[in-house]
């Protein structure tokens, strides 16, 4: 298994967020988390990078699991664990530099300092976004020249170059028009033979499309998790058929 | 890398501290140098003031000393004593009663000769340095030296730093000044500024924002000593033949000035304010059929009316703590003004002015400091309320 | 090629390998007929039940592909004229089988051969394979101008099928012994007869995913 | 009475009125100044000594003593303040804390600029015995601009997308590295308008010089920070006010004010400049 929870609770202040969730992901798939707005589901993905550390009375117990090891143990350093987990954000956010220079950056702060390595991420990493084609003849001009789905690719490829195993996406498309999010999932579908992908996503078409396995959440608890198949066609709790047929609420 | 990420987070945070030090600096000093005042005797240092021991007037304010020593008060009858006209002695008379000879080469006869005078004249009032004074004897009385009181400060009409034996320091006529002069100059500031931020921010299409916006950032970007060389050369001639008097320096040409000073921060606040108002209020309002004008005076200046204040309130401060301005184009006569079209003088104009003069350590000096904590306290009064008001505009629109 | 179209290209390898079965089927089960081939009889009962699984394997695809993807016009139409196509192919199946089940009685050995050629068997396996020769080809081709052509050839089916009515009542009075037999080739024409039927409404359904268009119960001959 | 739309028209032909009386007003003080300075301005009045008695020369001292105390105040003020800055908008996590910083520098800023000319004058002059300097003058100025320094920065770091953050961070980048390479380099063209706007603030404020450091009239150069030195806006106060001769030596107030004048100009463009430049480099 590449990501485990074991009874993971959070809690914003006196809110509990997220309520005993246990998860097993395994390597080199595609789970996407689905579920009503303020479920949890985002709260979730980010405990795997530990981006809610910068929360101000947040509490977690349980733990979280990458590759065996317990992330919020204290002797892991979350840079390092930010690198071996990478994210992708809800909208594209490139840093107002170059393509290139944004693609290097994750390696630049993590102390890579050869330019030929760098060079060579930078190309493997856009191809590996499928963007390569796109921008190699301008490596040099401001991300911002990108159109939205381009810039989403760059972050993808971003996060790519400093290789990490696995990749989390917080709503990847949710900003993005129709074109630009079939070719990122076109990518994600492409990409998990090498990463492990988690992806949140309102839009339950796209976790039908993308991902081999589903999570529903509800009120911060897992009330589902299966293969994505057997989730759409035959979801085993009332509540995941009521919300995956829209007949929620 | 851990250790220098610390390191880094130690000196911003040092360095973060430095306004809140320099506050603190700024309050030790100013109240250190100027409650010094109150501990300074009301005849200044080293020098005494002395009646014949058969007056039955013990002690003075100074506001009597003074008017004594104007001449204003002429019999003691009128402070309590005896029927009788007051005779005046100043250190200098002496010479003019007895020749140098009399009084010895090293003035050694001196004291001797001022006993002399003070017991033949009852109704002596001596104003001499204390050296010369070596022993109160009984026909010496010296007049109860008490330290300035506080209440000299603050109600004391009369701002006469430098006059001899005993200096007023009364700040009414200086807070006037400054109240009449920022406040005129609020009141004509106010109306001009409402109506350029309302255009500014709901009729004016984007070329002439562009236009107005960096003239309102140049004016606020003027120097305050030009504004009062302006003022000086064109504003206080035009006064001075508008209102046919003698001297074109008055309050309400201070006042113009302040005007177009305080403009800038009203305008640009107050157009904030009014921006921030949502959209849907104003929609609202025109989808029940009323006129942008109307929507503007019903709904959006209601909105904003805490930012505006907030504007006009900085706006006051920025008018009571100006200096060259105000020093270069109000006259700065120290009296309590009575109407528009007299000099007055501001606070910072008076320190501005006087510093210079002040010996260090001195009684005026130290008033000078008080008028600066004065000032401080004004000005910390009307940014709490300001944050106040404004607090309560961004809790309105979130 | 983006992957939901492989899915779309996966169905349709699936659908055309089931078709290719269902064609082979039938051309083994004329064989057997014709030639009284017991062995080929035999091979195409146990190959019945491989177009059986292809049938529920189509399905439960389709149904996967409808519930992930969502897929909306021509995809939508080709997912269910899909399931509908399978399940036609699916009993012209089971038709073969039955005639080949027929050929492995031998009750009916004896029979003339003559009345076999009479009543044109040969030919109408023959015009219905054709029929869904040419429904396979439109459907690679998602082209429908062979539409009118498999409905008049539904048409001479069923003129064949009228005709042996008659021809085998004849026989009938003439060899009252053969009533069973004859009566058994009713039946083999008679499924013969359902097999055209079914390819009709196979290109019915390829009409709808190509062409969007529902010739279902309409008078056929206003078609064009 | 009129109808709602008269109103509005009579409403909105005064507000225009008012804003074009803005520029006018501008136009008129600038105008004025330009006009009269632009005749004595020339090469010798920028490089020359006051001569008798200020009502002849140049204003070179003071061209000279005012970029001193620009330099020395920003070197004090700038630094400190943008580091004060980055800790208030990037690391204080404790809200009290950076409250109570927040209504201590708005304070500061409040302060009319003759308390700190007290200030200046009570703590450097005479308890540190720096006397009137140009060392005392330029930490006097550099505490009063902190305040601006401070807010320009805050307001420019916090102008930064969270997003941009958050990804810096989700690489593996630590808090420095994101404010060094992320945050501050976005921010900077922001920052050094805030600056280049209170480089303007401080060659023309005059009430915290004059007990700190201003001249009346010096015969030579500064030459060192403890020396004092003339400054641009004392110089067209002092001349203006109580020069020896206040008639004679108004050319030399014309071009002074000019001067001044310009300084602000020129920083008013190059900080719009600035901004828009930075603005094209980066889109959105």
């Amino acid at each position: 298994m590449m990501i485990e929870a074991k009874n993971i609770n959070f809690y914003y202040g006196n809110f509990h967020a997220l309520k005993g969730i246990n998860i097993a992901i395994p390597a080199n798939t595609v789970t996407a988390l689905i579920g009503p707005s303020g479920c949890g589901k985002s709260t979730f993905l980010r405990l795997f990078n530990r981006m809610n550390d910068t929360i101000e009375n947040a509490k977690l117990t349980g733990e979280c699991l990458v590759n065996g090891q317990n992330i919020y143990d204290k002797t892991v350093q979350v840079d390092a664990l930010r690198k071996n987990v990478g994210m992708v954000f809800q909208k594209p956010n490139p840093f107002p530099k170059s393509i290139y220079e944004n693609v290097a950056y994750g390696l630049k702060v993590n102390g890579v300092s050869d330019k030929k390595y760098i060079a060579e991420r930078v190309e493997q990493s856009l191809v590996a976004a499928a963007l390569w084609d796109e921008v190699k003849d301008k490596l040099h001009q401001s991300a911002f020249a990108l159109s939205g789905g381009q810039q989403q690719r760059l972050c993808i490829a971003r996060a790519l170059a400093i290789s990490p195993s696995v990749l989390l996406m917080d709503e990847p498309a949710s900003a993005l028009d129709p074109i630009s999010t079939s070719k990122i999932e076109e990518l994600i579908h492409g990409l998990k033979e090498k990463y492990t992908i988690v992806i949140v996503t309102h839009n339950m078409q796209q976790a039908a499309r993308v991902s081999d396995k589903t999570g529903f959440f509800m009120y911060g608890e897992l009330i589902e998790y299966s293969d994505t198949k057997k989730m759409f066609l035959n979801p085993e709790n009332i509540q995941t058929q009521n919300y995956i047929t829209g007949r929620f609420g | 890398m851990k250790i220098l990420e610390r390191l880094l987070e130690g000196m911003f945070k040092m360095s973060s501290a430095i306004t809140s030090i320099v506050i603190l600096l700024i309050i030790i000093f100013l109240f250190k140098e100027g409650f010094g005042l109150f501990r300074s005797p009301v005849v200044e240092k080293g020098y005494g003031l002395y009646i014949n021991s058969k007056n039955p007037v013990t002690d003075l304010n100074p506001t009597q000393i003074k008017q004594i020593f104007d001449g204003e008060i002429e019999n003691w009858n009128e402070i309590g004593g005896k029927d009788e006209s007051i005779y005046l002695l100043r250190f200098d008379e002496i010479f003019s009663i007895y020749s140098d000879e009399e009084l010895g080469e090293n003035y050694q006869f001196l004291p001797q000769k001022l006993n002399n005078i003070i017991s033949e004249n009852s109704n002596i009032i001596a104003f001499f340095p204390k050296k010369f004074m070596p022993e109160i004897s009984s026909p010496t009385k010296e007049i109860a030296n008490k330290n300035i009181g506080i209440p000299d400060f603050i109600y004391g009409k009369e701002w006469l730093p430098t006059t001899t034996p005993s200096p007023l320091f009364g700040i009414i006529p200086l807070v006037l000044g400054t109240l009449l002069v920022s406040f005129l100059a609020i009141l004509i500031a106010l109306p001009f500024g409402l109506g350029v931020a309302i255009y500014l921010s709901e009729i004016a299409n984007n070329k002439v924002r562009g236009m107005i916006r960096p003239a309102i950032e140049l004016l606020a970007g003027i120097p305050s000593v030009v504004y009062g060389f302006f003022g000086l050369v064109i504003i206080v001639p035009i006064v001075q033949k508008m209102g046919n008097i003698s001297a074109g320096e008055t309050a309400f040409t201070g006042s113009l000035i302040l005007a177009i000073m305080a403009l800038p921060t009203i305008i640009s606040i107050s157009e904030d304010a009014l921006r921030n108002t949502p959209l849907a209020l104003r929609e609202s309002s025109y989808a029940l059929g009323a006129t942008q004008w109307q929507t503007i005076y019903k709904v959006v200046i209601p909105f904003a009316s805490s930012g505006i204040s907030a504007a006009i309130i900085l706006g006051i401060g920025r008018a009571i703590g100006e200096t060259m301005a105000v020093l270069m184009v109000t006259g700065n006569g120290a009296v309590i003004p009575h109407s528009i079209f007299e000099s007055v003088r501001t606070i910072p104009a008076t320190i501005a002015a006087e510093l210079g003069e002040a010996p260090m350590g001195g009684t005026h000096y130290q008033a000078l400091f008080l008028l600066g904590c004065v000032l401080f306290l004004f000005t910390l009064v009307l940014s709490i309320i300001s944050e106040i008001i404004s607090n309560k505009q961004t809790s309105k629109s979130a | 090629m983006k992957h939901t179209e492989l899915e779309i290209q996966e169905l349709k390898i699936q659908v055309k390998q089931m078709w290719n079965l269902v064609i082979a089927q039938l051309s083994k089960t004329k064989i057997a007929l014709l030639e009284n081939n017991t062995a080929l009889a035999l091979e195409v009962i146990s190959q019945e039940k491989r177009v059986n699984a292809y049938e529920l394997k189509i399905e439960s695809d389709c149904e996967n592909y409808i519930a992930l993807y969502s897929p909306v016009a021509v995809d939508l139409r080709l997912a269910l004229s899909l399931i509908k196509v399978s399940n036609t192919l699916e009993r012209i199946g089971d038709f073969a089988e039955g005639i080949a089940r027929h050929t492995i009685s031998q009750e009916c050995k004896t029979i003339d051969v003559k009345i076999i050629e009479d009543l044109g068997i040969e030919k109408m396996i023959d015009i219905v394979l054709e029929m869904l020769l040419d429904g396979y080809i439109a459907f690679e081709t998602e082209n429908t101008k062979l539409t009118e052509k498999i409905m008049s050839l539904d048409i001479q089916v069923d003129e064949l099928y009228k005709n042996g009515f008659y021809i085998l009542a004849e026989y009938i009075k003439e060899n009252p012994l053969e009533t069973m037999c004859a009566l058994r080739l009713i039946i083999i024409l008679r499924k013969v007869e359902r097999i055209g039927d079914h390819c009709n409404n196979i290109i019915e359904d390829i009409v709808f995913y190509v062409d969007a268009e529902v010739l279902k119960h309409n008078n056929k001959t206003s078609l064009k | 009475m009129f109808s709602k739309n008269i109103q509005q028209k009579i409403a909105f032909h005064i507000f225009r009125l008012l804003s074009f009386s803005i520029l006018g007003v501008l136009v008129w003080i600038l105008g004025f100044i330009i006009y009269n300075g632009i005749q004595v301005i020339n090469w010798e009045f920028i490089t020359a000594f006051p001569k008798e008695g200020m009502t002849e020369g140049g204003i070179f001292p003071a061209i000279i003593g005012t970029i001193y105390l620009v330099i020395g105040s920003m070197m004090f003020a700038v630094p400190l303040g943008i580091m004060s800055a980055i800790y208030i908008s990037e690391y204080a996590s404790n809200q009290k804390w950076v409250k109570f910083i927040r209504i201590m520098t708005n304070n500061l800023a409040s302060i009319p600029s003759i308390v700190f000319g007290l200030f200046g004058m009570a703590l450097f002059v005479h308890t540190f015995g720096f006397g009137d300097s140009i060392l005392a003058g330029s930490l006097t100025l550099g505490i009063l601009i902190i305040p601006l320094v401070i807010r320009t920065t805050e307001e420019a770091l916090k102008a930064v997308p969270e997003s941009y953050r958050l990804g810096s961070i989700a690489l593996g980048a630590t808090k420095f590295q994101t404010i060094k390479n992320v945050v501050f380099p976005i921010a900077f063209p922001n920052i050094m308008t805030g600056i280049i706007l209170s480089v303007g603030r401080v060659s023309g404020e005059t009430a915290p010089i004059l007990f700190t450091v201003a001249a009346y009239f010096l015969p030579k150069l500064p030459q060192s920070i403890f020396d004092q030195a003339m400054a641009l806006p004392y110089h067209l106060y002092v001349i203006a006010t109580s020069g020896t001769d206040i008639e004679a030596s108004k050319p030399i107030a014309y071009g002074t004010a000019f001067v001044l004048i310009s300084i602000v100009l020129i920083i008013n463009l190059l900080a719009g400049w600035i901004r828009r430049y930075f603005e094209k480099q980066n889109p959105k």
